[in-house]
């Protein structure tokens, strides 16, 4: 994988009808994580999904460099957003066998559920997992396929002491490949030397 | 005046405010002359008086059908050049159609009941315009459900351009229907070839009718600008109001 | 491709694991079917006459209505911002979600029509046309529906908004439908005159509810 | 009591804001009302003579097919559990947010039905009894839903299963309203006769419906 | 209010045919704050939604003193869950008032909103709001409407740090005036002297 840049420069922001932000400039290469932070309503989960193509560029441009040039930036990125994209009625090897051959992924499904340590609850319904551990299937698509952009919208929400430490293991390892991460958070995600994006305003 | 001045929502504002009277003065106008020469029109020696009513339904008719064509125009601008005056233009536009295509409904129910003994009758024609004011309703539910008039217009400009390529599908489907199973009960609408001394007074109110709907989408239009302005500007003072947090 | 065979995997799978989809609207293309002789009285000649129309409109609402969570419910657990990104063209997945929909939905309606034409008095040949047309009518419902659905994730609503936005467009099949039932059992069109209609109308509305869905989910992107 | 008055306004306003959840129902209910002589054919006589057990049919439809979100929407945005954990009794609750539904949905249904019945070639005193008899049972019908809109969040699913549980159970309050509404057209039987029974199913079921809805969300609970 | 006191004894939870915990006891008093840690699916959440009558009690027995006689615990207490009974087309301040008034809440729902910063956002439609925004108008319904036991899953989840602390404010002085707390958490939430209550097990 060639070294990855992913920029965007004066981007806009609009949403239900109001600006959220607006000329906002910010550039993440591969090894790197960018924090963004900010207060409630900043427009921290419209960036990341700015960045998923989930939400339109009201002005401003998006780039990637260094990437598959026959993909679109969302092609490229994995995005853990908010909800987990679970269906209640699979079971937990169903649910991410499942997102692992819809977005192209070569391996199996248990060896990621055992680097989130859900292996021993393959067989349950997804029904039955509490937060945390809705939370770590989610986690768990991020390492069944690889993308060298991840997006994070506050990724160690619901997880436990032990999960978050993972989860940060599991960030360093991607960084250490060349892929790059963009995070939304309120709290430290326990990387070191990752950068930050403060987002003004809003309450 | 180049077109792309029109675009901007405040041109637009500024030239229909001047505008708006005189339409009002021509639409009043058209109506005085064409139900002048209605009055001058002759019975027909069957139907009497009530062919009158033809003065109302047939100019609702052409516009219940001309507005949907109009609402897929205006659409298409919407999906392809993201016009800002486009959706404004479509969402204004279908209550005025489902209003006339109401109008020919009911003015053809009030005429069907001394001409066929019945309120309404399952011909190919009545049907298909009963489809598409249900259409009309269907677009308007659509608007209604959405607070974010960007996404609902969309939304409506699909709904629209699908309708737009069924309604002839439609039309012509339910003409194979009705000529299928056609009952005997039904009269024909085609009635003797349309004499001079009706045809001249139906155009002076089709005229008429035609001014008064760009004089109410002119009219709706403008409402529907100034409400999208009112809410920018409650969500912008929601945003702007300092609260205790900031 | 391997993306798509999961997908309509998946449907499939949740279909009938979540108290058969299927199941359900097969159970209510029933009811409706029973409650109807309750309704109008126990004519039976009555009955076989207007019987193909009783099982067409049974079939549109059981088809239209269970197509409501076809897309909302993907949308509401987040599995449309996926789908969404994927580099699986949006279209071949609204394709693949909607034909897992009609072989778990629109063909067990299919399937028991012999059965509940027995119940409306209808005799063999004529429940054999009535399925027939339904086997070819079916997919049309499906895929037009697709558009409401598609319609209704954009608008964050679903229910009955799907079905009025989409009854009306439905009309030409159901009358193609009912003429081509009723063209194999009492005539005098010959059958084949409808049912060329009513497959010309399916295999246009495959395409142009595919293409309209997968633009409709596009557009309502914010 | 201020609660209860709390609960069903809120209902209302999130109907009407909803892009009016009663305005979707009397539009389903004029569609399946027009798509009706599609399949049957434009026969005015049989329309007649089958008018008002299509406008039930209709009305019942139009009535179930909208309580699928009652209980379920609650559910899953959370506010089921602080309704349950409040000490407003359960039955009021759930007998409030039925009565909303129908003063939205089950009204203008009732409204609209001598609208339709022009279209079905019904005079006015028909229609008007159609109407009338539509007004006394429509809330049997809402009643009983409710009973399966708490089974149905009992069991997480919604849509048609709803419409599979309750259909069957509806079977009197339909035979009823429509023979009470023939009794009024053709006779021979007094109006009276079936209308009183009509009613009385009504009020069984308002009381039946609201304890039973209630008993349904309180087991629901794991 | 009298001095209350809630508390459990030999609590035994099933879940899903599952057993979650079993023989679990504790109590806490007026003016004190339990807080419930341990890996994800230790059954934390559960044991709230037990308190709060969400969930049945297998085995064991959960009682309350001093609290008013006749009323249940449940409707003595208020439930801050990960779902936050909103209604996207009502505006936040509806939103608010309907709760307030439904759980028989007396003043207005603006001094409320302006106690987690909401006040500028009243006319908004909730569907409008940021995560965290959504959070904040959870969290007022607990102002607006005064209860004893606070029932808080994973309450600063999503919240800005000055949400946090705000928070944590506002719990103390829920505290000091009486009431309890029982908090779910993985993290500090700002309270120094609460006592913890570990559950073991589970992934
Ligand atoms: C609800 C019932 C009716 C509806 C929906 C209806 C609809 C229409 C429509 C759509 C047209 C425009 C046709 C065109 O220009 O292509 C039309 C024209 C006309 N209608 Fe009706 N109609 C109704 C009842 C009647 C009745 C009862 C009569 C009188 C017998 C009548 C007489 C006419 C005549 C004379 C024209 C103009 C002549 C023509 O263009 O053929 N209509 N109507
Ligand atoms: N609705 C449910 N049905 C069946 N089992 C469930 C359900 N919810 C949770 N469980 C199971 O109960 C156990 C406890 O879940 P609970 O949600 O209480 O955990 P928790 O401690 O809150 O975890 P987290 O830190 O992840 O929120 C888990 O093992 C989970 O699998
Ligand atoms: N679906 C939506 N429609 C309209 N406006 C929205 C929507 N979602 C969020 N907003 C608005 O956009 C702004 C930014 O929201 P966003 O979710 O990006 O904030 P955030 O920084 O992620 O906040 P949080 O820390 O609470 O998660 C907020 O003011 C919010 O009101
Ligand atoms: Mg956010
Ligand atoms: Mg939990």
């Amino acid at each position: 994988m060639a070294q990855v840049q992913l920029e965007g420069s004066g981007l806009t922001c609009v949403r239900g009808g109001r600006e959220v932000f607006s000329g906002l400039n910010f550039a993440v290469g591969g090894g790197e994580a960018l924090l963004v932070t900010g207060r409630n309503g900043a427009g921290k989960s419209s960036l990341l999904r700015m960045v998923a193509g989930l939400v339109r560029i009201a002005a401003g441009r998006m780039g990637l460099t260094g990437g598959d040039p026959e993909r679109t930036i969302p092609e490229q990125a994995h995005y853990l957003g908010h909800q987990d994209a679970l269906k209640p009625s699979l079971t937990v090897a169903e649910n991410l066998e499942f997102w692992s051959r819809y977005l192209g992924g070569a391996g199996g499904a248990m060896p990621a559920l055992a680097a989130v340590g859900l292996d021993s609850l393959a067989e349950l319904p997804a029904a039955y997992l509490s937060a945390g551990q809705r939370r770590r299937l989610s986690v768990a698509r991020l390492v069944a396929v690889r993308r060298p952009i991840w997006l994070l919208d506050e990724p160690t929400a619901a997880l436990d002491r032990q999960a978050q430490e993972r989860l940060s293991l599991l960030m360093r390892e991607h960084l250490a490949s060349g892929g790059l991460i963009v995070a939304a958070t309120h709290g430290p995600v326990g990387l070191d030397n990752a950068r930050e994006l403060r987002l003004g305003a809003a309450a | 005046m180049p077109i792309v001045d029109l675009a901007n929502p405040s041109r637009f504002l500024a030239l229909t405010a001047r505008l708006m009277p005189w339409l009002i003065g021509a639409t009043v106008l058209a109506f005085a002359v064409g139900l002048v020469m209605v009055k001058g029109a002759p019975d027909d020696y069957q139907q009497g008086a009530t062919v009158k009513i033809m003065f109302i339904h047939v100019p609702s008719a052409w516009l219940a059908m001309g507005i949907w064509a109009l609402m897929a125009i205006a659409t298409f601008g919407t999906l392809v050049w993201r016009h800002p005056l486009a959706d404004v233009a479509a969402k204004a536009a279908a209550p005025i159609g489902a209003a006339f295509t109401a109008l020919c409904l009911i003015t053809g129910m009030l005429w069907g009941r001394p001409m066929w003994g019945t309120y309404w009758v399952w011909d190919a024609r009545l049907t298909s315009v009963l489809v598409l004011f249900l259409m009309y309703l269907g677009v308007i539910a659509l608007w209604r459900t959405v607070e974010d008039p960007s996404r609902a217009a969309r939304a409506a400009a699909i709904l629209t351009l699908v309708g737009a390529l069924n309604l002839p599908i439609i039309k012509w489907s339910v003409d194979w229907w009705n000529t299928l199973h056609q009952p005997a009960s039904v009269v024909r609408l085609a009635g003797p070839a349309i004499h001079p001394t009706i045809l001249m007074p139906l155009l002076a109110m089709a005229v008429a009718f035609l001014l008064l709907m760009v004089t109410l989408h002119l009219a709706a239009m403008r409402n529907e600008i100034l409400r999208r302005r009112v809410r920018t500007l409650m969500l912008m003072q929601a945003q702007a109001a300092p609260g205790s947090a900031s | 491709m391997s993306a798509l065979a999961a997908l309509f995997v998946r449907e499939v799978r949740l279909a009938v694991r979540v108290g058969g989809g299927g199941g359900i609207g097969a159970l209510f293309f029933l009811i409706v079917v029973v409650l109807t002789p309750f309704a109008i009285g126990p004519d039976l000649a009555l009955l076989a006459r207007i019987g193909p129309a009783i099982l067409w409109l049974g079939a549109l609402l059981a088809s239209l209505l269970t197509l409501d969570r076809l897309l909302t419910a993907d949308l509401e657990d987040g599995s449309l911002d996926l789908i969404l990104m994927s580099d699986t063209p949006l279209e071949l997945a609204v394709a693949a979600k909607a034909f897992a929909h009609w072989i778990t939905t629109g063909l067990p309606l299919v399937v028991i029509t012999p059965l509940l034409g027995l119940l409306l008095n209808l005799d063999a040949g004529a429940s054999a046309a009535v399925a027939l047309t339904l086997f070819a009518g079916t997919p049309a419902l499906t895929f037009i529906g697709a558009i409401g659905a598609a319609l209704s994730v954009t608008l964050r609503r679903g229910g009955l908004l799907l079905a009025v936005l989409v009854l009306p467009l439905t009309v030409p099949v159901l009358i193609f439908g009912v003429a081509a039932s009723n063209a194999a059992i009492v005539g005098p069109v010959p059958f084949g005159t409808p049912f060329t209609i009513l497959c010309a109308l399916t295999l246009a509305s495959l395409v142009v509810g595919t293409f309209a869905a997968a633009a409709a989910l596009r557009q309502g992107m914010e």
